[in-house]
């Protein structure tokens, strides 16, 4: 066991593969000789050699592509586009080729890729270095999607991920790198005594589409991932209503189970996400649970989500759900 | 400007009109909309080839790009008007190999003529030709070895036959039945055959191209022999996806090989309007890499070019960008009419003229074939691919199955069946 | 009042609007001399010039990005995607810069493209002719996203979409332009006769944002868009479930209070769509209706949709929904 | 290959070393990866500019595009190393032109100064300075004409303030604050200005390119005589869009100006990891139009290849690509540091120095200028700047606002506010 925070657990993670699988390779822009603009990939470069950890132009289109051509011929490339806002040239790569190469091809052809990349706010990016599109990926058929909230998971779910042959995309909130945010755009917390901020050197999995219950209540379901866990977590922790707090971590395939069945138990439910509404993932859980659950629901599932603009600069706290925003719809949910 | 730019050594021949002539309300606009050479009711004016063998000289295949640059606005030629070879591009093969190569290339195409009157008897759902195209498959599929791993767009099915993929497998992929080794995925002519390391084909215009590029990182990477070798329309030229290919393998140098076909037309759009840009062979050369241009219906000319980079990119020496300057016989596929948009004689009058017929004529000047022999093969062709056929069908066909059962919809969408998809399986069953 | 189907309808408007506003101007490939692989331009670039309807490089990417320079240089365009499948490589220009040109520089600065792109199923097109990627665009803030289903629809829409000063994704679903299929695979229907087929010969505006009510009835709420609309009503025509049957037409910004208003009236609801179920338009329509009508709801409301896998070719008729997947969902809501 | 192929004619310096040199575990593998000529630790070698002023003609605007060949791989300057304007390309601007212009370019220095100092000190979330390239914006900016259309990136700030954007309103968009005309929505620097005909700067880099192409072909459209101009990185050229650009200006022969500034790096990324190809401007060949290589550190020369290339497209001659030799002397960003992966003295000894050094050398040249006379421009600029910063706090700071009201967020999504966004906008409220 080591104390690591995210940016550390992703680069044990990259690190522990790069040694036990020689057909695993790094690379994006600035990711090789700087070793990335988030230290991402630091080091990995001198020590696995430069044809394994390496610098690209500046083309995520470029980047994806060339790794789709790379996994098809045997490798197993884990490339970063430096921003998730950014991935978008990417984009008819990612949907029409890398998800569908092994339906289209009956089976024979697959492209085990894991696609890293930082995404959320809390960093005054505004528009451009703030996005959550997970959304643009959970209605990807043939993409698992990942977003881990803590180092353990990180580091965990990585590598389960890189060893997975489907396409993963791994978003990595990047408000999380160094500490858990908890809502206070004030407080810089750090890893330091989290629990999740316990991870083992060596290798280990954490399985794909199982969601964690963070903590356990009985009066109300709280269903987030990334960043939002935690501003979720501080405002639970600080109410007298006993919540469900359940971290999905992989949006896609979905761990629908853990959540119904918390669902059943509670009866109310609020969906806890940094991406715009309007067919936002939270849309998705909202539709499955009212289905899967419908008889035990007590009251509307709420959502509560980034609002449908564009992600602004100044007014940063107040487009991120904000910890009141949260605590008003606890509120709401267990009044109905 | 556009016009003197593009009369300059203009292989393609044909003068670009301008549009003025045949607009509407042109006169108040400045904006320039190129126009092809010739549209329906012209008469087409080809020049013939000014290139002739022997112009361009074979330099050694670790020469510097920079020698190259005058193949990538000549063009290579090794048959000359007469059906001799000449020239040091000549790669010199044998009577046997010349007529393996003028089978796969009759297959090629009665392939294609059979498939097309399924098509038209509603026995497919689509069907796309690769006629007058026969000389860039089979000379690249001969000129390359079993272990090079090839990224085809759709319309090189030659390469599937010159690599030996059954006909039968082939046509039952276009059928979509229950032999399809895609599993009825996908629309016809978009192959797939892992055995012979040809990789799924996508209908989405130049993806395969820098993936290629990616593939051939990987065998540099493991330091592996084989190279990769692909092809894209000059239309799809116009993708980003070309330009990430040529410029990353400008960065890590693999080896590949990047084959631009030629055939003036993209669908309706000629290739005026694809680019202002001459030749496309040409792009290679501010990458810092060789291009070049070949004549695309000369299959010695095909395979001495591809041999050439082959050796090239196995050597170390890197990529190498290829134009195949060909024409696009047919209509693009079986949703088009191209007698809409350019005149019906105008692929009658390329310059370039048929690959199977002059291919067919080098081997009556060496004393190797005859008309008889010819037609022959045809006609041997013409029944074995009839009688396939009717064997696919047996197997299946697209109206009336059978086909993979409905709950295989939702295999290979990951590699295991995850439960979501497990539930709507069972919602389909039920 | 002229007999158009649905591609001429798209004609008459781009015709129409060509005649009217000289900014107007209409391109992508094949557009030109060609009249488009649809036939949907045919004949304007004689009647308009070449400058004002032109054939463009094989590049959506170029295509969106030329078109939003002109636009923000004072131009209309009406760029086509020749198929909705193919518009993935112009995805960055069209979320990053299209839809948040405005809103990044205060108002200052905007493009009012109507992006035009075939979609949908029916054709045996496989994977990639027979996409509906709505959903990538209805989570895009800064997007209007329209899909018509008949041709009186898709000429006042049409019309609309590029008199607005907001960029609109005008999805055309492909299956309907001659015909209103209506779910019967060997059937080919003609508009003739079909009461969206009289549509007026010259100017008109069709409401964006404004749902209509199909058919009228009291028992269940069935809420479609696009080809779907019909096969739904096929379904409701033939059954003795007393259905109001409501076509969205424009996606976002969405008409909610016709839809909550027919929910609430009937407490039962289904959601029918053609692109896969997962994160598809269909999960945010659910999430605000059982918001906006969680106590007037009887039963769970239910989505019928593509499945959450490509489209295939061979088994075209198993991915779409079914007249008969319709109709059980129709007796399971009834029953529930 | 890479190697040698990188030493010629190359006027960038420096050589490209193999990895090998600097690789863990290379020798397994044969995938070439590049790397930069000097990397921390280093002695930077760079070659001095081969090229001499009147080394290269000045051809009529509408020459032939093929005639400006030599120029896209050569470089054109006007100030010679002992700040004398020399050759054809000599724009023979008045003394106060010049002054103007030096004025200009020490004014986005210390404006960049200051708001760094500010980053440091916490007032700004974020800056981006162009150190070492005001001669890129200025020159350009005092070459082009108020009607022309521009699309800068991020790093030519110099442009707003050529066309007269205040101070003042340019650091309240840094800042955010409630005279910020684009409302506190963009990151710092990422400058709109309607009024100066300044496109709003996007963070995704390259997006602007293929847009300028399209605005100057909606200007061909109307037949109106203003050029539009546009601008992005080196490392940028490896986007989609960048080909995009080039392509569609082939085919529509607009009138537009592509500026590559080449300063060398993108973020850690060395230009060899860019790109493979020598030239960035040798790209316009292939595509059909003039490419010229400029040294971007030489006011004179920047300003001299803007106004050929306005004219070339005022007169109808269509699009120039012009790539601006430079270097990125301070860090890319705030968030960036150089020291890691670069020596730290490579910019003091790039070949083309400091562009303000040498236009106030060539004002003392010309008996226009003294040393005194630049300092004073100097500190009474800074003093002038760090005023009006202070005025720029009073409207409003970053953290302690005023902002415009949280409700504003819900402005400009749409031309009007949509029903669900009104909804939205009351949750906010309540
Ligand atoms: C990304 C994308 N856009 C559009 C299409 C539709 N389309 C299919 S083929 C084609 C023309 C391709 O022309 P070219 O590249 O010259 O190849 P050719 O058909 O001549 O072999 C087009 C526009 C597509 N398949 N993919
Ligand atoms: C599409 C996209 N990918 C990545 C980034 C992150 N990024 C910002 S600037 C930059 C480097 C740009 O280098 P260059 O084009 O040379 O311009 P310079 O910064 O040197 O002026 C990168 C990678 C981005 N802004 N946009
Ligand atoms: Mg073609
Ligand atoms: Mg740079």
């Amino acid at each position: 066991m080591a104390t690591m925070n995210m940016i550390q657990a992703v680069n044990s993670a990259l690190d522990v593969m790069l040694e036990r699988d020689g057909n695993v390779c790094v690379f994006g822009e600035d990711v090789g000789y700087f070793g990335g603009v988030f230290r991402a990939t630091e080091g990995l470069q001198k020590k696995h050699g430069t044809h394994r950890v390496f610098d690209t132009p500046l083309a995520e289109g470029g980047i994806v592509a060339t790794a789709i051509g790379m996994g098809i011929n045997g490798l197993r490339p884990v490339p970063e586009v430096q921003f998730a806002d950014y991935i978008y040239p990417a984009f008819d790569q990612i949907t029409n080729e890398l998800a569908k190469l092994r339906y289209r091809s009956g089976g024979e052809w697959f492209a085990p890729l894991t696609v890293r990349a930082p995404c959320g706010g809390g960093i005054r990016g505004a528009l451009y270095h703030s996005q959550s599109p997970e959304a643009y990926f959970t209605h990807t058929a043939g993409l698992t999607v990942v977003m881990p909230s803590n180092p353990v998971d990180a580091k965990g779910l990585l590598i389960s991920s890189i060893e997975s042959d489907d396409p993963v995309m791994f978003f990595e909130p990047k408000r999380l790198y160094r500490g858990p945010f908890d809502g206070d755009p004030h407080k810089v917390p750090s890893w330091q005594g989290h629990p999740g901020s316990d991870v083992p050197v060596g290798h280990f999995r954490t399985p794909l589409s199982k969601a964690v219950l963070v903590r356990e209540g009985d009066a109300v379901t709280v269903v987030s991932w990334g960043t939002m866990v935690h501003v979720v977590r501080s405002v639970i922790d600080s109410s007298d209503v006993s919540a469900d707090l359940i971290d999905l971590r992989t949006l896609v395939p979905m761990d629908l189970e853990t959540v119904a069945a918390s669902v059943r138990k509670t009866g109310r439910c609020i969906v806890v996400h940094e991406a715009p509404r309007t067919g936002g993932f939270g849309a998705e859980v909202v539709a499955l649970l009212q289905e899967e659950c419908f008889w035990h629901l007590e009251a509307p599932i709420a959502r509560v989500t980034g609002w449908d603009t564009p992600f602004p600069h100044a007014l940063e706290w107040d487009y991120m759900p904000s910890r009141k925003r949260i605590a008003d719809a606890l509120t709401r949910v267990m009044e109905a | 400007m556009a016009d003197s730019k593009y009369r300059v050594e203009n292989p393609e021949g044909g003068e670009q009109k301008r549009v003025a002539g045949r607009a509407g309300r042109e006169s108040a606009s400045f904006l320039h909309v190129p126009d092809a050479p010739h549209r329906p009711g012209d008469e087409p004016r080809f020049a013939r080839f000014t290139q002739q063998p022997g112009d361009l000289s074979r330099p050694d295949p670790l020469a510097h790009y920079e020698q190259l640059r005058p193949h990538a606005t000549g063009l290579v030629r090794v048959l000359n008007d007469d059906g001799q070879a000449a020239g040091p591009w000549d790669p010199k093969l044998s009577p046997a190999e010349l007529r393996t190569a003028l089978m796969i290339m009759v297959h090629t195409r009665q392939l294609d003529r059979r498939m097309l009157t399924m098509q038209r008897q509603g026995r497919l759902s689509f069907y796309l030709e690769s006629t007058g195209e026969e000389a860039v498959a089979a000379g690249a599929g001969m000129a390359l070895l079993p272990d090079d791993l090839l990224f085809p767009s759709y319309r090189q099915q030659g390469l599937f036959l010159a690599r030996g993929m059954p006909l039968l497998d082939m046509m039952c992929q276009c059928i979509g039945n229950r032999s399809d080794n895609s599993k009825g995925r996908q629309m016809p002519v978009h192959y797939s055959w892992r055995k012979g390391n040809l990789v799924s084909i996508s209908s989405p215009v130049g993806t395969q191209f820098p993936q290629a590029v990616g593939a051939a990182m990987a065998t540099a990477y493991r330091g592996e022999s084989h190279v990769v070798a692909t092809w894209i329309g000059e239309g799809t030229t116009a993708q980003g996806d070309f330009h990430y290919a040529l410029n990353f393998a400008s960065v890590y140098m693999p080896p590949v090989l990047m084959h631009i076909v030629n055939n003036q037309w993209a669908i309706s759009t000629h290739r005026n309007l694809s680019t202002g840009g001459k030749s496309f062979a040409a792009r290679a050369d501010a990458y810092g890499m060789p291009g070049i241009r070949v004549d695309g219906n000369d299959f010695l000319a095909v395979h001495a070019v591809t041999q050439w980079a082959a050796d090239r990119a196995r050597q170390g020496g890197g990529p190498t960008l290829i134009e195949l300057l060909t024409y696009r016989a047919g209509a693009h596929s079986t949703s088009d009419d191209p007698s809409r948009y350019r005149p019906s004689d105008e692929g009658r009058l390329w310059p370039g003229g048929d690959p199977i017929a002059r291919l067919a004529q080098h081997l009556v000047e060496l004393g190797e074939w005859s008309d008889e022999k010819q037609q022959e093969l045809e006609h041997k062709a013409e029944r074995m691919i009839a009688q396939t056929y009717k064997q696919a069908e047996k197997v299946g066909s697209l109206a009336d199955g059978p086909h993979d059962p409905p709950e295989t919809i939702f295999d290979d969408v990951y590699q295991n069946l995850p439960e979501h998809l497990q539930r709507q399986r069972d919602e389909l069953g039920g």
